[in-house]
C-alpha cells in the first residue's frame, strides 16, 4: 500500500521544533536551579512531558499519521500512569 | 474445615460459606444444564438446530446478577478481613523472627522460645522479622497469615486465641531446602497459667545440672537451631562446610579478600555464629548464613562447642 | 510468492515495538518513583554528585541528532540522497559523542566508588545505593539503545549507498528515525530525575 | 516455478522449498510449518515436565522421604515450572493455532512479518537451550520456584542465572509473535472481513497479542535486575542494601497476572469456536463474547495485587485490588453462559473436540470459582500460599488452557495433517485423563483449606490422607495422556488419509481452504460477506 499519501515535513519546521525542544530544556535546568521543594521536580516533568508530546508529535510524525497511532500511543501511556497510581497505592499507605 | 480458635475464624468462615454455598449452586446449576443439553439436543434427538444469536436482555442479566453476586463476596470478604488489621493498641507483644530455617519468638522480658506460647482471650501481637528471606507466618487454626519480610519494618499481625491447646505453625513463603520443615507450635495456655510461665525466666539461663551429658544438650541446640539443614555430620557437602572432624583442624579461609588459614577452635566458632562473613571458608558462598546474635547465647556456644569436640571421638 | 509490501504495517509494527521499550523503561521509572518516595533526601544527595553541565550537553545533542535524523527522512522524501547520507552521518558521530561522554562520566563515578558493590557506596546507606544502582541500571540500558541504534544507522546508511532504501521505500529509515526518537524520548525523562534533583 | 511444485496446489506439507529435510522447516517462514515447530517443541517439553510432576506426586504419596530428597524435589517444582509456564502454556494455543490459523481464518496469505514470526521461534528455542543449560552447569540446578522470588533467588548457590536469563529470551518470542497477530489483524483482513465479522478465536488472539505486548517487557526488566542483583548486587531488591522485596513481587505479577489471560484467552477463543460448530448454531452473544475478552484484557492488567495479600502491603492496596479482582470475574462468567446457551435447541454432535469442550467449561468453572474464594480478602489470608492455590491455578491452567488445547488439537488435527485420528482411542484417552485430572486437583482444595503450604516436600501426617487420593490421581491421568499422545502420534503419520476440507462441518474459513492447506493457503483471497458462524441455511 505504498500508493498513500507521504507528508513531508520541511527542514524550517524541524528546526524551529528543535528550538523550541532547547529552549525548554534551558528552562528545566534554569527552574530547577531554584529551591522550589516538590514543585522542583513537578515542573522538570511538565516540561518533561511537554518535550516528549512535541518529539512524537512532530519527529515522530504521529501528527501526521492515521489518529490511530495517536489513540495507541496515549493508551499505552494511560496503561502506565494507572499502573504507577496503582503501585502506590501500596507505597503510599505503608 | 478444621478447628476454629481464634475471633478471626467466624469472619473468615462466613465469607467461605458465602462464596462457596454461591460457587456450589452455580456449578451444580450450570453442570446439570449442560447434561441436561447433551441430552436433549442430541443430534438423533434434535437434528435440526434452531439459530438463535443473542439476546441483550439476557447479557444484560447475566452481567448485572453475578455483578450482585461478587460485590456481596468482596463485602464478606471485606467484613471478615477488616479486625484483622485493626491491630489493637494493647496486648501481648512478641517479635517474632524467621530465618533459614526455624522460628524463634521473643517476649517482651528477654525469654525467647522455639514454640509460641500466648494466653487465652488475649490480644497477642506479633512482630514479624525475618533475617535472610521472606517467610510466612501461617496458623491455619487461627486463620491468619502474613509474610515475614525482610527489611520491612513494622510489619505486624495479632490475634486473639478463644480455645486451649496447641496448634500447627507453618512456614509458607518458600524458602529453600527445609522450607517444609520450617513449622512449630503455638501453645494456647491459661491467662494465669501463661503469666506464671513468663515469670519464669529461669529459662532464659540454660539450666546445666552437674554431670549432665554437655555434647548432648550442645546437639539439641545445633538441631533446634537448624544448622544441621546446611552443616551435615557425616562429612558430605549441603551448603556449608561440614561438622566431621571440623574441630582442632585448620581452615582455609578468605579473609576481607585475604587467603588464610586459622584453626577451627572455640574462638573461630564463636566469629562463625556471630560474624558468619568475616571469614569465609574457601570454595563456599558468603552471604549464606545470617548472623545469631541475640538468638543463640555464649553459653550456648560453649555447649555448641562440646557438642563439636565430641564429634572427632 | 509475491512479495508483500505494507509500509503501514510496518511502521505500525516497529510503534508496537517501541511499546514495549517504552513499558521496559517505564516499569524502571516506576522503581525510581517508589524508592525516590521513601529516600527523597538521599536522591536529592544523590543528584548532587552528578555533573549537570555534562548532562545538559548530552540532552542537547541528542537533542541535534533527533532533528537530523527527522530531517534526512524529509531529506529521503524530497529524494535528496546525499543530503540524507549526511544528516544520517551527524547523527551517527553524535551518537558515538553521547557514548564518549557517557564513558567519561562513568569513569568519574567509578573512581569515586560510586558503582554497585563498591565499599565506598555502601558506607553511604541505603539511599544512596539505591540512587546509584538506578542510575546505573537506566543509563546503561539507555546506552545500550543507543549502541543498538548505532548498528542499525550503520545498516541503513549501507541500504541507502547501495540505493535498497530510496524515495518511494525507505520504511527502513523511517522506522530506524522512529527507534532514535525513542532513545531521545527516554533520556527527556532521565536527564531531569537524576541531574536536575536539588 | 514448476507444477508439481505450485504454492497454490501443493500442500504445505509437501512444499519443496530452498531447503531439504529438517532445514525445510527450521528455516521455513511459512506460518503454518512454524506453528507445527511449536506444536512439537511443546508436546516434547510438556512430556517431560509432566514427567516432574509425576514424581513430585509420587514422592508426597507418604510423608518423609519416599523417592527423592528435597533438594532435588526443590529444583523439580521449580523446572515443571519454569517448563510449563513459560515453554507451554504462555505460548501455548497462540504459538501453535494462533500461527497456524490465525491468517487462514481471516483470509490471509501468512502473517504480516513472516521472517519475524520464524526469529520468534529462533528466541523460543535460544531460551529454551539456555533454560537447559541451567540444569546441567555450575552449582546444581535452580531451586527458587518459577516466581524466582527475590531475595532468595539471589541468595541461592544454585545456578539461577541461566533459567532467569532463558526466560528473558523466550519474552523476546512472545512479545515478536505479539506484534506481528496485532498488525496481521489489523492489516491483513480478507476484504470484507469487518472487526464484527472476525471469528472468535482471532478476537482472542488479539486481544491477548496486546497483553504480550504490553506486559512482556515488564517481566523482562524485572528479570533483568535480578540478573544484575546476582552479578553486581545493585541492591534494588536487596533488603540488605535497602531495596525492598515487595517491589520485586509487584513488577513481578504486574506481568505475571496478565500472563494468566495470555494463556486462558485464546482458550476461550478455542472453545468459541468449537462449541458452534459441533452445536450447528451460531455463537449466542457474538458482541458479549467480543467485549468481555477486551474487558479481561484490559482490567486484567490491573489486578495483579491478589498474589500479595498476605505480602505485607498495605491495607489500602488490598481491598483496592480485591474489588477490581471481582470485577474482572464478571467477563468469564458472561463467556460461560454464552457457551451454554449456544447449546440450548442445537444439534449437538457428540465427538472428541466437543467433548474436550464441554469437560472445559464445567473444568473451568471450577478454577473460576475457586479463585472468587482466593479474590476474597478473609478467605484469601487462610488459602494463601497453600495446596487451595496450586489446585485453583492448575484448574485455571491446565483444566482451562491444558483442556482448550486438547480441544483444539482435535478439532483442527484433520486440517493440520490431512490425516484423522481414531475417534474411539481418542474419547478413552479423554475419559481417562478427565477422572485422572479431577481426582489429582480436586483434593489439594480440601488439603489447602486444612491448611497444608504448597510447594512442601513434606507434610506432617494430617495431610496424609488427601494426598494418597491426589498422588494416585496423578497416574491415572498420566496414563490418559499416554494414551492421547500415542493416539495422535501414531495418527499423525498413519492415520487415515482424509481431503475432505470439512469434516466437522464448520463455517470459518480454514474450513474451505484444502486439507491440507497449500503454501498460499487460498488461491484467490476470499471476499466476506456472512458473519463467522452463519448455519441459517
Amino acid at each position: 500500500m505504498s500508493e498513500e499519501k507521504h507528508h513531508i515535513v520541511s527542514y524550517r519546521t524541524h528546526a524551529f521544533v528543535l528550538l523550541a525542544l532547547l529552549v525548554l530544556t534551558g528552562i528545566s535546568v534554569a527552574i530547577t536551579q531554584l529551591e522550589m521543594g516538590p514543585m522542583n521536580t513537578l515542573a522538570a516533568m511538565i516540561i518533561a512531558g511537554i518535550k516528549a508530546a512535541i518529539v512524537l508529535a512532530w519527529f515522530m510524525h504521529l501528527k501526521f499519521e492515521s489518529r490511530f497511532f495517536a489513540f495507541m500511543v496515549s493508551a499505552v501511556v494511560v496503561v502506565f500512569l494507572l499502573v504507577l497510581l496503582v503501585t502506590f497505592f501500596d507505597y503510599s499507605y505503608r | 474445615m478444621n478447628s476454629g480458635a481464634s475471633t478471626f475464624v467466624e469472619g473468615v468462615d462466613n465469607a467461605f460459606i458465602f462464596i462457596l454455598g454461591i460457587s456450589f449452586f452455580f456449578l451444580i446449576g450450570i453442570t446439570l444444564v449442560m447434561i441436561l443439553f447433551l441430552y436433549r439436543y442430541n443430534k438423533k434427538k434434535h437434528p435440526k438446530a434452531v439459530q438463535n444469536a443473542g439476546s441483550t436482555k439476557l447479557e444484560i442479566i447475566w452481567t448485572v446478577i453475578p455483578l450482585a453476586l461478587v460485590m456481596g463476596m468482596f463485602y464478606y470478604g471485606y467484613v471478615g478481613w477488616k479486625p484483622m488489621k485493626r491491630i489493637p493498641s494493647e496486648g501481648v507483644e512478641i517479635t517474632a523472627n524467621a530465618r533459614m530455617w526455624s522460628f524463634s519468638f521473643r517476649y517482651d522480658n528477654g525469654r525467647v522460645t522455639d514454640k509460641l506460647y500466648v494466653p487465652k482471650d488475649t490480644a497477642v501481637i506479633l512482630t514479624l522479622n525475618a533475617v535472610d528471606v521472606i517467610h510466612s507466618l501461617y496458623i491455619p487454626a487461627f486463620r491468619v497469615k502474613e509474610d515475614m519480610v525482610p527489611g520491612l519494618a513494622n510489619n505486624r499481625l495479632w490475634f486473639e486465641a478463644t480455645k486451649l491447646g496447641s496448634y500447627s505453625l507453618f512456614c509458607t513463603e518458600y524458602c529453600g531446602l527445609q522450607h517444609s520443615y520450617m513449622h512449630t507450635e503455638v501453645v494456647v495456655m491459661e491467662p494465669e497459667e501463661f503469666w506464671t510461665w513468663y515469670a519464669d525466666t529461669t529459662g532464659v539461663a540454660l539450666p546445666v545440672e552437674e554431670g549432665a551429658d554437655l555434647a548432648l544438650l550442645g546437639r539439641q541446640i545445633v538441631e533446634s537451631k537448624g544448622c544441621l539443614a546446611c552443616h551435615s555430620l557425616d562429612g558430605s557437602t549441603i551448603i556449608g562446610p561440614t561438622f566431621k572432624g571440623a574441630w582442632g583442624s585448620n581452615v582455609p579461609v578468605i579473609t576481607q579478600g585475604q587467603q588464610r588459614e586459622v584453626l577451627f577452635d572455640y574462638d573461630y566458632v564463636r566469629r562463625s555464629i556471630y560474624e558468619p562473613d568475616y571469614d569465609i571458608h574457601q570454595g563456599y558462598r558468603p552471604g549464606q548464613m545470617f548472623s545469631y546474635e541475640g538468638e543463640i547465647s555464649e553459653q550456648q556456644i560453649e555447649l555448641i562447642v562440646e557438642f563439636l569436640k565430641s564429634l572427632n571421638e | 510468492m509475491t512479495v508483500h509490501r505494507d509500509d503501514l504495517g510496518d511502521k505500525m509494527g516497529m510503534w508496537l515495538f517501541i511499546f514495549t521499550e517504552l513499558l521496559l523503561f517505564g516499569m524502571l521509572f516506576v522503581v525510581y518513583a517508589v524508592y525516590r518516595s521513601m529516600h527523597p533526601e538521599a536522591f536529592k544527595l544523590g543528584g548532587d554528585e552528578l555533573d549537570v553541565v555534562m548532562g545538559t550537553i548530552n540532552t542537547i545533542i541528542l537533542l541535534i541528532s533527533s532533528m537530523t535524523v527527522a530531517m534526512s527522512i524529509s531529506a529521503m522524501q524530497k529524494g535528496n540522497k546525499k543530503l540524507a547520507l549526511t544528516l544520517l552521518t551527524i547523527t551517527l558521530i553524535i551518537a558515538v559523542v553521547f557514548l564518549v561522554n557517557k564513558y567519561f562520566e562513568w569513569g568519574a563515578k567509578f573512581e569515586y566508588g560510586f558503582n554497585p558493590g563498591a565499599p565506598e557506596l555502601l558506607e553511604l546507606g541505603p539511599g544512596t545505593i539505591l540512587f546509584f544502582g538506578l542510575y546505573f541500571i537506566m543509563t546503561g540500558i539507555h546506552a545500550l539503545h543507543i549502541i543498538i541504534g548505532i548498528a542499525l544507522f550503520i545498516y541503513v546508511f549501507w541500504q541507502i549507498r547501495k540505493d535498497k532504501i530510496h524515495q518511494t521505500d525507505y520504511v527502513w529509515l523511517e522506522n530506524t528515525g522512529l527507534y532514535w526518537h525513542l532513545v531521545d524520548l527516554i533520556w527527556i525523562f532521565l536527564f531531569p530525575l537524576f541531574y536536575l534533583i536539588h | 516455478m514448476s507444477e508439481a511444485n505450485n504454492a497454490h496446489n501443493v500442500s504445505y506439507l509437501e512444499y519443496k522449498g530452498q531447503y531439504k529435510g529438517l532445514f525445510a522447516w527450521i528455516f521455513s517462514t511459512d506460518h503454518k510449518r512454524i506453528g507445527l515447530l511449536y506444536l512439537y517443541t511443546m508436546l516434547l517439553f510438556f512430556s517431560v515436565a509432566a514427567i516432574l510432576g509425576l514424581l513430585m506426586k509420587t514422592q508426597l504419596i507418604a510423608p518423609g522421604y519416599t523417592i527423592m530428597g528435597p533438594q532435588t524435589y526443590n529444583s523439580l517444582f521449580t523446572l515443571h515450572g519454569i517448563i510449563m509456564i513459560f515453554i507451554i502454556v504462555v505460548p501455548g494455543l497462540p504459538a501453535v493455532f494462533g500461527n497456524f490459523f490465525l491468517p487462514i481464518m481471516i483470509g490471509a496469505k501468512d502473517v504480516a512479518f513472516p521472517k519475524l514470526n520464524l526469529l520468534s521461534w529462533w528466541f523460543y528455542i535460544i531460551g529454551i537451550l539456555i533454560v537447559l543449560t541451567s540444569q546441567f552447569m555450575g552449582d546444581g540446578p535452580p531451586d527458587t520456584g518459577w516466581t524466582f522470588y527475590a531475595p532468595y533467588s539471589f541468595r541461592t548457590p544454585t545456578n539461577v542465572l541461566p533459567a532467569v536469563f532463558g526466560a528473558f529470551v523466550m519474552g523476546f518470542s512472545s512479545i515478536l509473535t505479539g506484534i506481528n497477530f496485532v498488525v496481521t489483524i489489523h492489516r491483513m483482513r480478507a476484504p470484507g472481513m469487518t472487526w464484527f465479522k472476525m471469528p472468535l478465536f482471532p478476537w482472542t488472539l488479539y486481544g491477548t497479542a496486546w497483553i504480550q505486548i504490553l506486559a512482556t517487557p515488564v517481566i523482562g526488566i524485572t528479570l533483568l535486575l535480578i540478573i544484575a542483583e546476582r552479578l553486581m548486587g545493585i541492591g534494588i531488591f536487596d533488603p540488605a542494601l535497602g531495596g525492598d522485596p515487595i517491589l520485586y513481587q509487584h513488577l513481578f505479577w504486574i506481568y505475571s497476572h496478565p500472563a494468566v489471560y495470555i494463556m486462558i484467552l485464546p482458550g476461550m477463543g478455542a472453545i468459541s469456536e468449537i462449541i458452534p460448530v459441533f452445536s450447528r448454531k451460531t455463537i449466542f452473544g457474538y458482541k458479549a463474547i467480543v467485549l468481555s475478552t477486551m474487558a479481561i484484557a484490559f482490567v486484567g492488567y490491573f489486578v495483579w495485587g491478589h498474589h500479595m495479600f498476605t505480602s505485607g502491603m498495605s491495607g489500602r492496596a488490598l481491598y483496592a485490588f480485591s474489588f477490581l479482582t471481582f470485577l474482572v470475574a464478571i467477563p468469564s462468567a458472561i463467556k460461560v453462559f454464552n457457551w451454554v446457551s449456544t447449546m440450548h435447541r442445537g444439534s449437538l454432535h457428540m465427538q472428541t473436540p466437543f467433548y474436550w469442550a464441554v469437560s472445559f467449561i464445567f473444568v473451568f468453572m471450577i478454577g473460576g470459582l475457586t479463585g472468587l474464594v482466593l479474590g476474597s480478602l478473609a478467605t484469601n489470608v487462610h488459602v494463601h500460599d497453600t495446596h487451595f492455590v496450586v489446585a485453583h491455578f492448575h484448574f485455571i491452567v491446565f483444566g482451562g488452557t491444558g483442556y482448550a488445547f486438547m480441544a483444539a488439537l482435535h478439532y483442527w488435527f484433520p486440517k493440520m495433517f490431512g490425516r484423522m485420528y481414531d475417534m474411539n482411542w481418542a474419547n478413552l484417552g479423554w475419559g481417562i485423563f478427565f477422572i485422572g485430572f479431577n481426582t489429582l486437583y480436586l483434593p489439594m482444595f480440601y488439603l489447602g483449606i486444612m491448611g497444608m503450604p504448597r510447594r512442601y516436600y513434606d507434610y506432617l501426617p494430617d495431610f496424609h490422607g488427601g494426598n494418597i487420593v491426589s498422588s494416585l490421581g496423578a497416574w491415572v491421568m498420566v496414563s490418559g495422556i499416554v494414551i492421547i499422545f500415542a493416539n495422535l502420534i501414531r495418527s499423525a503419520r498413519h492415520g487415515e488419509k482424509t481431503s475432505d476440507k470439512n469434516p466437522w462441518g464448520g463455517k470459518t474459513l480454514e474450513w474451505q481452504v484444502d486439507t491440507p492447506p497449500t503454501l498460499e493457503n487460498f488461491e484467490e483471497i476470499p471476499t466476506i460477506v456472512k458473519g463467522p458462524y452463519d448455519y441459517e441455511d
